[in-house]
Order: C-alpha cells, then structure tokens, then sequence
C-alpha cells in the first residue's frame, strides 16, 4: 500500500548504494526531482535503466551516481550528444561506466516481460544488427511450433524503479496521462516503487480504461511539483526546449556542469 | 520557370513526395519527421504518422523537437504505452514504411548511429539505436533521408546498429517474417535505390543541377549510376510555402518556449 | 483502411467456409448480431476461436458452422452448461467438434502474441496442469538466462477476427470502453477484421489513453445496433441475464434450439 | 446464544473471514465472490477484489452474475485489457490470494473443473479451467470455497485442471516463481488445511453441530483430523445481516434485468 512520503525519506528509504534503478518517463514526465535527490543523498554504484537516459541520468553520471547503464538511445533529444555521457563511456570520468545497450524494441519488451513477472522477453528483433556482438544480455530461441529464429532479451526487474505522473488520489492511486512511456511497467516489475506526483486529488476523474496505477501497487507517493522540470507533464506544464538547448552546454563542460550542479541540485534543498 | 530553393528543401520535399496518400509511417525525428509532416500538408492528407513515443496518428501543428513531445499527444487520434507501440503495431505489421535518418551508411544501406570507432574504445560516442534497428526489420519497407557527405556516406560502418542489407548484401535472405528492407535513400544531392538484386546502391535521380562527380565526391565508396539517369523533379511553389511556414512557425513555436529558467 | 459494410455484405466479404475465425468480448461487446449473419449465410468447418464461447459459439456450434474450436472456459456464465457445445463434444451432434483446450491465461497471452506478430506467447503457466496432455498446442521452453521452465502455446493469427464496439467516427476510428477484454488483439491478430458498432459519430469524445482502434487498422466496420445483445454495450444497454437463464432451457433441447434458431436467427433478417 | 443461519451461510461467513483486511484477492465467480464481497463490506473494507474481465480494485454493490458485469467495471478503479490482466497483475505478482470453487478435489486439493470421465469420452463435460491453473500457481496463496459432497472430494479426481499439489503432493517441490498454493478449504461443514509436510488435507475445524463422521461420509476419501480440532466461530448478526441483505439486493437487481425479450 503506498505511503506518503517526503521525496527525501521516500529516497532515503529505497535506493541503496549498488542497486539496480529505472527512472522512466518517454520524454514526458521524467522524474528529474527524483534523480536530484538521488544525487544530493550521494548514492553511488547504481545500475540505472531507461530506454533514453536524457539529461536526468546525464546529470546523475555526470555526479558520480552510476556504474553500469543499460539503454537503448543515448542522446538529447533534437539537441545532440549527452556529454556527460559520452565522458564516462569515453574517458571514464568521474568514473567508468559500462553500458549494455539495446533496441527501443527490446527495452520496451523488457519492461513489459518484468511487469509480467517473467524472466526474459522475446521479440522479432536485431536481426542483421551488430548490438547481440557488443552486448552479452541478447540470446536468440528458436520457436518450439514454427522453427523462428527470435530474439530474447533479461526482463528488466529492477531493485527500484521511479516515475512522474500528474496526480494521486489520497488512496494512492495515481493517474498517468498522455503519453505513458512504460510508467507502469516500471512500477508494476520494480521490487519497490517511487512514484512523485504533480498533485494529490480527491478525484483522479480518469475514464474507466486510463492509465491508473493502484495505490497498492506502489511502496511510496511524493509530491514534487514541477518534478519532471525540464521534462514535460501533460496538463501542467510544457518542456523547457531552451533548457535542454542549454544543457548541451552545461554538460560539455566538467566545471560548468559542476557548477551547475552545485547551484541547481545540491544548494537546491528538496526542489528540481 | 525555377524556383529559388535550398539543397535541404529539395531534400525535404523530395523525400515528402516518396510516401503516398494513406501510407501508414513510422517517423523518425529530425529529417525524417519534416518530410513526413510536409507530406501530410501537402499531397499526403491521410498519411498515417506514428512515433515512438506511441502517438498513433498524429498530427502535429509544428515540428517535435523531440520524439515525445506534448504536441503529438495532443494531435493524435490516441496515444498508447511504448511497448503496445512496439509490439502491437510495429512487430504486428500495422507499419507500411519506416522512415529513418543515420549518422553513418554504407552501400548496402546498413545504418549507423551508434559510434565512430571501435566499441569498446569509441572515437565519438552517439546516441544508439532506438527504435531504429526493429523499424528497419518490421516495417514494410524504408526510406531513410540524409545529407550526403564522405562523413555519412563510408564505405563500411562502424557498425551495423540497423541493418540495410547487411555487410554483403544478402543479410535478408531467408529470414522470415521480416520487411523489404530499404527502398529508397533520399540525400541532398540525389536518389538511390537498391539494386533489385545485388542491394548495392544505385543512383537512379540527379537533383536539379547536381553532377554525378558531386555525388561521388560525397560519398566513401564508388558509386553506381543507374544507366538511365533522371533528374529529380523540382520543389512546387506550394510544397515551399508550406515546408517555409512549417518551419517558421515551428522555430516561433519552440522559441516561445524558452523560459529556460534553470539555463 | 476501414470500409463501412451492410453487416451482411461484411461477413460475406471475409468469412468463409473452413476459416479460423475470432469472435471476442470478454461477456461484455459479444458480437452476437455477426454470429447470427455467419449462421445466416451457412458457414461451415469454421475453427472458432474464443476464450469464453458463450452463447455465440453454442449457437454457431449447435447450427453446424463448427468444426474445431479453441477456448478456455466454455460455460453459460452463472448459469451451466453450454450445452449445444456440450452436445457436439459429448455426442457429435450436429457433428464431432475438435476441442483445442487452454487456460484464461494462456489464451490471453496467445492474443497479446498475435497482436504483437509473434508466432508464439510465452508464459508460467500449466504447472501441474493435466491440460497440455490433452492438448498438443501446449509446450514449454527453457529461459536462455535463467533456465526456468515456461510454458509456450502457439500465438492466436486467425483469418478472421470479428468484435463488437460501442462506437466508430466518420473516418471508422473505433472506441471501445468499459472491459475490454482481448477487443483490440482480436483486430490486430486477424488477417481481416470486421467490427460491428452501436453507432457511428462525429466525434468518439476517448481521453488521451482510451482503448481507440485506428480505421486503417480495421478492414470492415458495420453497424448493428443491439448487435452485442443478449451480452451488453457498457453505456448502451445492460446483459439481458434472464436471456442467458432461459438460454439454458433452450440450449438443452435440440428441437427447442432447432425452433429457437428458425425464429431467431434464420427468419431474423439482419437483426440481432 | 445462537443465532439461526444455514451451512451456506456458515460457510460463506468462514470464507469471508479468511480473507485479511488489505489483501489482493483475484476473485473466482460464485461462492468466491460471495465470501469475498461480504468480506470487504465487513470486517474488510479495504480488501482489493480483482476479477478476471480486468476490473481491478472493484466494489460492486450487487453479486455480478458473469464475471464481466457491468457493475464489476462501473465500480472498479480501473479496468485493464484482459491480457494485461493475466500478464502483468497475476503473473506479475501482485495477488495475494487466488478464491477459487471446483466441481471436484482431491486429498492433495488438485482441482477438476474440466470433464467427469475420460479426457475423449467425457461422461459430462465441465466449462474448463478458466482463470484457476495459473490464479493456483501464481497468486501468493490460494482459498477454495465448495460444497461439501462425495461428488465433489474424491479419492483421484478425474483430471488435474489447476494443481494443488499434485496427485503425490509434490507438485510444487522445486518449481521456482510461484505461489505457496492452496492454504485452506472451507465447505459447508468444516475448515480443511494442507498438512504442512505431505500436503494432505486435513479437517481442522468443524462448523458448529457438524460431526466428524459427517465430513468423512460426504467425502470420498479417509479423511485426516487434526489433533486438536477446533469449532469453527460462528457467523455474528451483522455478518448474516449483511450477507442477506446482499443476496437480496443481488436478486432483485438480476431479476430487475430480467427482459428476455427474445426468451
């Protein structure tokens, strides 16, 4: 049943050092407040899951956070590179990372084996590609009725995953609208789950076939307005495109992004 | 009587005249999502436009500058989870061309974008996949549009992240399940399809004023000619028009966005 | 592209004899008016398709359109037996019936593979289950990365997949609404699909994330009010459970089911 | 002082109770969603019922005759697509409790809700196993509620639709990802655990004024007792108030449905 917590004690009780994290959100409801905090408690050794890692695990590679990531497009989106990225891939600082990199495909897949609680996922995928050579996690099957040649791929189930959404209701419950990404899959194959809302509601007032995460199916509520900041949420706020212009700025340099997170996320208190 | 246009217009509206009224599409972002839009503004009204981000049909009023941005949930018939996007309707068939850009190409179309170099120790790292490998495979066929440069245009990738036809051409053969692969490569000088039956690149279509010394000259390999050489039809007045508003009224869009509160 | 057809000229279009043939709704939206027009036009040797047979597949079984059938719960919902399917099974009568039996899970899996292209679904289920000794579509694969044991029953890709819905636009965009049951794989899995509709609207008014299946993703859309009638249309009409009480009675008799089929379907024009 | 109440109503009262206040319950038609529903408007409010048809956390006001009512979905948080609901909410493991009936059971509480006789020449035919093989197997523990009757506890049933555990009680040794299976057996006459080492069913309490001779005559095997038998709490007033004001706000809203207009 979902508690209602402090981003701060909702953190502190669930990422530990060396866990496995998926912090989700298509573009849209990427919770950056979250990862902030994340960064501020100075957990360290984290295995960290998206689909598009995007300014939120740039930022949190950039400050030390990650070990290992495991992705499946790797840019700032309509920008160009992640530059904190790219520096831990490439010269390993402020420390190596090492990647495990998929399809978009084969993500979502894996995020929808989790949630179904199974240990792998299959798909009609990587045929032709380099990635199965450069990364050890995609098997192939062979299909017990028509003989196929399909790909199969670790479902993602992780120690912790964490998403935005717009609101809750005070049961909880929590509605995810517009574009969904894998939000409830994520919560649905995580161990434990941190979901950060806009608002809390008496009313979710969502039709009867919307995206409405149950209350007990999630560990911990926390209020973050503007908690997918410089990411969108659909109802509340549009995305700040200069920002991620300026990020690219920011990032390409290790002492301005030093700087910047100096200011922005550990002189920041609890706020994106 | 020409009209005044830039080399990238006439990409553009080249690579918008290749996907037909009703096509269902499956949009990359940058390029791609230009020609695609345009398309649908121009000759195309009932292309159907899909993005990963699981927008099915959209519509959207300015370019995303993302593949998720709130202007094609807010303009699409419905929007659904990221793995329904993928399963259901890209591996389900429901694709009838993907549309791609790269960073990297070779001559039997297999893409690039995951890194110059070796992977272990790459040159430059970029951004990956995405939902390219799996589009390239699962959708009927695929247009990919790009700028021609030696840059892009090599004689072998680094990797094959997206398979084209692969490394001999014949990575396709006897698998089953699986689409034609691409039809067609839409740069700014010209256009090139692959050989029916080698895959090799062909370059069927000249641009206006375009030699075929510039297109070698572009590119990292030899290039073939087709033997009967066309020339690309020119942009219309309307297709301009309405490619120029779009973008302005994109770059307005976007600008008026800019709080850029935390830049 | 979907084009709207005369219920009668739709299943003329797509349903012939010896098809694989899908009719879903899970109690709710059973496309009961295309069943009666695919009795109507005599089909014969169909493999019917469905998780719940209801009282559709007894009625097309009872009048002969059936010659094999998939399912995985094959009773009169709070009231018995199916007994026409009992009948064929039992007796042979009006001729054998082939049974390919599953679990719910199973066969929902089996629809989200056909969906999703796959020719097969993948999932824990069948463990101790005596069903995959009577049934050779059921067999079980190794996990490549954890070696668990899963079981794999072929995807469901039938010829035809017909579903009934509340509402299409203009342009034969559909909404479904309330439980939906496997609506939206039924079109997806089938090679041509038909969806009988209450009506056709302006606008289908779906939020943001409503179950809405695309026009070009639907061959033939046909409107038949009632058409789901005696199950109901969630926002139309309520299931007519005294039907499927006295459905009971009917069923049972097989000049009782013989007369009710005269009167209802064969003398019934197009209606339901 | 005692109260008047029949063995259903016992019976169903003992369900309900069985059921914590907070669990997750995937709830099987009939005496199941009886005893479940009577639970949650008793002594717990917060139970969370799931069904099947994909209506999560639903409250309905009157019994649903199928397991897809319109009321389930009307009173549900939120209705999900069928295989989601398989898939990601009983797979995915978040079912506390699968409730289910049967038509018959073993000693090793092996359910037959397929066929009386043989596979191919079935004597009659049952609807099958619905929903049960893999609520049995991948829901966290499992309840049966069913009459007490030699028909339905027999010595070997005839097919093995949804495990307990297994024809020797070893079913589940050794098999990873699923749940502990069925936990307890409440009939008409009396409580039944599984033993915790050979998985027998045993009696472990007996519903007031039932005697052990009874349970041994209505089932079709040597039934085991536990050493200290209990007497099984009997329904309290309010108990037996809500549950008949439940069945006959059921009865009149089923009978108010009643057109059959083509009957």
């Amino acid at each position: 049943m979902a508690e209602f917590l402090s981003l701060h004690d909702a953190v502190a009780r669930y990422v530990e050092d060396g866990a496995t994290l998926s912090m989700e959100g298509f573009t849209h409801l990427i919770p950056f407040a979250a990862g902030h905090e994340i960064i501020r408690q100075g957990r360290r050794e984290l295995t960290l899951i998206r689909m598009t890692p995007d300014l939120i695990f740039d930022q949190m590679i950039g400050a030390g956070c990650a070990r290992r990531l495991i992705f499946s497009w790797g840019g700032n989106p309509g920008v160009g590179s992640l530059h904190r990225l790219r520096d831990a891939v490439e010269k390993g600082y402020p420390q190596p990372l090492e990647i495990f990199e998929h399809s978009h495909a084969a993500m979502a897949c894996a995020f929808e084996a989790g949630a179904a609680g199974l240990p792998l996922a299959v798909l009609r995928g990587y045929v032709g590609s380099d990635l199965p050579k450069v990364n050890s996690q995609i098997k192939f099957i062979e299909c017990p009725f028509t003989g196929e040649r399909l790909a199969a791929v670790p479902a993602v189930r992780p120690d912790v995953g964490i998403v935005h959404a717009q609101k809750a209701d005070r049961a909880g419950n929590v509605l995810v609208e517009g574009i969904i990404g894998v939000q409830k899959e994520v919560v649905l194959a995580a161990r434990h789950s941190i979901v950060t809302v806009e608002e809390v509601v008496d009313e979710l007032q969502a039709g009867p076939n919307a995206c409405v995460i149950p209350g007990w199916a999630i560990d911990a509520i926390a209020v973050a307005e503007q908690g997918a900041y410089p990411s969108y949420a659909h109802g509340y706020y549009p995305r700040d495109n200069a920002f991620y212009k300026a990020w690219d700025e920011i990032a390409r340099d290790r002492e301005a992004f030093a700087a910047w997170l100096e200011e922005h996320v550990y002189h920041a208190g609890g706020a994106a | 009587m020409s009209l005044d246009y830039t080399a990238a217009e006439m990409m553009t509206v080249t690579a918008a005249r290749a996907l037909a009224n009703g096509t269902t599409c499956f949009v990359g972002i940058g390029l791609p999502s230009e020609a695609a839009n345009l398309a649908r503004l121009t000759h195309a009204p009932e292309v159907v436009l899909i993005y990963e981000s699981g927008t099915l049909q959209t519509k959207p009023n300015v370019l995303p500058l993302s593949i998720g941005d709130g202007e094609l949930c807010e303009t699409a018939l419905t929007t659904v989870s990221v793995p329904e996007m993928f399963r259901y309707w890209l591996q389900g068939g429901h694709v009838d061309v993907g549309f791609l850009g790269t960073a990297q190409i070779d001559r039997y179309c297999n893409l690039n974008t995951t890194l110059i170099g070796d992977y272990r120790e790459p040159k430059v790292r970029l951004p990956g996949g995405g939902g390219a490998p799996e589009i390239a495979t699962n959708a009927g066929e695929v247009f990919i549009t790009v700028k021609h440069s030696r840059r892009t245009f090599v004689e072998a990738v680094d990797f094959v992240t997206t398979v084209g036809f692969g490394r001999d051409g014949r990575a396709r053969d006897g698998v089953p399940n699986i689409g034609r692969g691409p039809t067609r490569v839409i740069t700014d000088l010209c256009v090139m399809k692959p050989d029916p039956e080698t895959k090799e690149l062909v370059v069927v279509s000249l641009h206006p004023g375009v030699t075929a010394e510039q297109v070698q000259e572009a590119s990292g390999w030899e290039i073939r000619f087709a033997e009967r050489l066309e020339t690309t039809p020119e942009p219309g007045a309307e297709e301009l028009n309405v490619l120029r508003e779009l973008k302005a009224r994109t770059a307005r869009h976007h600008a008026g966005n800019e709080t850029g509160a935390q830049a």
